[in-house]
């Protein structure tokens, strides 16, 4: 047994996506409460579409594996397509995390929303997959693993 | 691909002669020292010459060591026997912010049992303040347990003033030696020690092993009832192979002590200058002087710890965040947060161990790795020297 | 000199396919468990597997087996954390008087702290009565601590009668199973065994390592405090090698078990038999049902023990008076008297445990000296079949 | 380090003395509180010379070696000179004993001491090694090794 399997490792290694975006359409940063790691997605909109992503991130290798796929996953989709996808689409397209390393994807699943929505207020748009999302509120994180 | 180990304060591969000593007592010479007549005898005679070994390298006698499971049951042997062979005198403790969780929690067991715990301060050096420790005595403190160096920062702390300080007001002075032994030159009398916990595992001995030293004189109750093995003080039947390794590695971590220290000292100091030169923004935690001989604890600001860890272990080099037990838990560092350092250069800090087994080669291997890994990691990290991340963005919960 | 074991209940030899399981963890795979990525993960695999292969042989889950450093611990744990667990229950533990010191002496400490404990007597056989433990039962009964297995002369009690009691009256009932591991088929579902009490090198494991079972569902509150190994229930590194042992320990007794019982109980009553048949003035401590299948204990009336043993040792002959831990003791098995027998005939008794290395031809050379060394001590005895010793002449201080 | 000597083991295997004389002209038996070992000494005693000694033990290796000692050592002794004898110069003679079996060797010492006291008595003779030697006072054992 490895702590992580091959594909998050070579997404860790050489991952995808990382920059920013100059004059980007949305930006969006999220620090999770959970274990102090934060990501940074900006993206290229046109259409409602995402035509490109690009993230930074300061966290541990599933935070940065996360951001990698995660941006790999959104470019190409709509904004409501982009809003479906959750943080456990980024850990199966992984492969897998270990268990206490879950939340890591959380990361990215909330970077991204976060950056919609910013995109979403500025440019008055309703869109399904936000709502109920509330960037003001409190994170809370599952730890059903705790006792690991 | 290439190996490299820089995780010694974690734990120690046990040494060739140090195994050689143990093996016959595993399947041959496996007779239970407290039975009667030879068999037994053998046994018993390995047993003791371990003990002898293992005060000798403390200055201690043979009659004040006690064998147990390990560092840990040693601090909760030393602290919970200590507060229930005073509870009567008081039921106060003090202790300090950076002690090993098996001193924090055992403390931190007792103050559901309702005694009182003083958790002192530790400047940004890591180490405790005399007049702050004294200042914190009351007529109910029964114990003071101050651990001799720091499993993460290598920080050692003044124990003999600390002792003076015990002694003056009659209150019993535990250390937790566990990082010093082996790596800092140790003698219980002229130090005035009364209790101090040591582990086998972390002087190139096996698991499994410890002891604790009791002075002569002090009495405290058993953690662990049962049978009479050690002199009726910790009952179990005798761990007589661990025993005999932690003997052995007690020996030749006397004999080689001067080298040891100076060796690794001088393989430290290049590894820090030559991080400080090669890589921008990093700075060490702690300082050189009071430090334990194989200890670095730097901090690569702009990138997280666990993602540097990670991309070192892919390259077969093998450092920590901090102690062993807690980096499954991806909790800040409670040492480094008491020196006072931002959280988020505790979240950027790692710690290299170097050991009897590092060479220049694993060094310079590790620096040009390093240098590349940080430059990479730095790449997809949102902060730089123009754009540093905030305390405030960090939630420490 | 002929040296023939027979001693296999205060401990085994380490089995030549356990040791070599186990030494690639000293000095090569040696990495701290609790550390992230490939050098400890290793280790942490090696510990999984023992794991399994520990829960398997008693029927549990993975989740339920935590490592210690012994049986004496497990024993420890167990009863002191159910103490805590429901002191706001009750106060009151039911025990025997011919249990393990690991667990009386445990009980004693609890009274000292104002628990109350029954020790139920035992019959002539060394078994409980189910009768009188129902009796013993209160409002504030919270724990019920009877061994599986004895270890001096080998009495196996009604585990599932008793658990039946215990569940009826909702008590937690803990089983020190240290002696009936690999001895005895043991399914703590079946049986319904709240916690169970192991040790390894009396599985022909290494010393220093044991575990207690706890039942999914029942908490207790640690004993040993610090990191968070064993999912935060056993703190302090783990004893890699060790544990890696005791697994395979576990997973050897596991696959031999029935031909371990066959071949052990039939050397066993060809022993007792022939004892018999060959010397007179004899007797079999205990019944042959119900009974450890390694277990012989018997009298040699007239002559004491203890010359006994050292004659037999001068023979390459190794046996013992009962438990290792109160083997330099002197004093009279409190197991024995339990059972009833007169002070003279405890004196009068000695113990043979025979193991998995044992042939017929070690016992008919036992046989032939035992016969010899008894006969020669009786005729130092100022007692005989016409002139008995009376207990009245023995001072039991 | 082994537990005996050789010559306690030689004492042991070969007891000297052993048996019990016929008509013997004192005898002594003494069970000690501390082991439940027992020794009986018989005497045969010619103008208050002790010509012949004989034991029977019921004790453990040192119990019997003590015995052999010390019949051996109180052939030939007067009366008076074998009162001088103690259990310390029986384990001397022994080579020594460890620790916690000192006190097995008292047993031969307070069996010589009963069985001279008994011909004592018989023969009214006054002695002065029995000064203060009351047999039927409770035998206090100082046992300093108790912790080992
Ligand atoms: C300072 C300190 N104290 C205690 C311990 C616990 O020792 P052990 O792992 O032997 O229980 C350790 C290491 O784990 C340590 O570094
Ligand atoms: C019944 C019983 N319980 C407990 C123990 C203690 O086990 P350990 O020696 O592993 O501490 C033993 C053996 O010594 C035993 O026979």
């Amino acid at each position: 047994m490895k702590m992580y399997n091959d594909k998050v490792m070579e997404h860790f290694t050489n991952p995808r996506n990382v920059g920013t975006i100059e004059n980007a359409d949305a930006i969006g940063q999220f620090g999770s409460p959970v274990c102090g790691d934060i990501m940074e997605v900006s993206l290229k909109i046109e259409d409602n579409v995402i035509v490109d992503a690009k993230f930074r991130t300061f966290g541990c290798g599933s935070a940065i594996a996360s951001s990698s796929v995660a941006t790999e996953m959104i470019k190409g989709k709509t904004l409501e397509e982009a809003l479906k996808l959750t943080n456990q689409n980024f850990v199966d397209e992984l492969g897998g995390l270990p268990g206490p390393k879950i939340h890591c994807s959380v990361l990215s699943e909330q970077a991204i929303k976060l950056a919609i929505y910013n995109y979403a207020k500025k440019h008055n748009l309703e869109l399904e997959g936000l709502k109920g999302f509330n960037p003001d509120e409190e994170f809370s994180h599952d730890d059903e693993d705790e006792d690991e | 691909m290439k190996q490299i180990y820089l995780d010694y304060s974690a734990t120690t591969p046990v040494k060739k002669e140090v195994l050689e000593e143990m093996l016959p007592y595993f399947s041959e010479n496996f007779g239970n020292p407290s039975s009667l007549y030879e068999i037994g005898f053998e046994a018993k005679d390995a047993i003791a010459k371990a003990r002898s070994r293992v005060a000798h390298i403390i200055g201690a006698s043979d009659r004040e060591i006690f064998f147990t499971s390990g560092g840990t049951e040693s601090d909760n042997w030393a602290i919970i026997g200590t507060a229930r062979a005073f509870k009567n005198k008081g039921n106060h403790i003090i202790t300090s912010k950076i002690e090993h969780h098996a001193v924090l929690h055992t403390c931190e067991f007792l103050e559901k049992e309702g005694y009182e715990v003083t958790y002192l301060n530790v400047d940004s050096n890591g180490r405790i303040s005399i007049e702050e420790l004294e200042e914190a005595i009351t007529d109910n403190t029964i114990l003071i347990s101050i651990m001799f160096a720091n499993n993460e920062m290598g920080a050692i702390q003044p124990i003999k003033e600390i002792s003076r300080i015990a002694k003056k007001h009659n209150i019993v002075f535990h250390t937790d030696a566990v990082q010093a032994l082996g790596n800092v030159p140790i003698d219980v009398k002229d130090l005035g020690i009364d209790l101090m916990s040591m582990s086998s595992h972390k002087i190139y001995g096996p698991k499994g092993i410890g002891a604790l030293y009791i002075r002569k004189g002090l009495v405290i109750p058993n953690l662990i009832h049962g049978g009479g093995q050690e002199r009726k003080k910790r009952a179990g039947t005798e761990n007589v192979p661990a025993i005999v390794g932690f003997g052995k590695a007690a020996e030749l971590a006397e004999a080689n002590l001067d080298r040891h220290i100076k060796e690794l000292e001088t393989l430290r100091n290049y590894f820090i200058s030559e991080v400080t030169k090669r890589i921008p923004d990093v700075s060490l935690n702690g300082s050189l002087e009071n430090r334990l001989p194989g200890n670095i604890n730097m901090v690569f600001n702009y990138i997280e710890g666990e993602a540097l860890l990670l991309a070192m272990d892919h390259k077969g080099i093998y450092a920590s965040t901090g102690s062993a037990c807690s980096s499954a838990s991806f909790s800040p560092s409670h040492v480094l947060l008491a020196m006072g350092l931002p959280v988020e250069k505790v979240y950027s800090s790692i710690r290299f161990t170097i050991g009897d087994f590092t060479t220049k080669e694993d060094i310079d291997y590790v620096l040009d790795e390093l240098e590349a890994i940080v430059k990479k990691l730095r790449e997809i990290s949102p902060f730089n020297k123009d754009n540093v991340m905030k305390t405030a963005q960090v939630c420490n919960c």
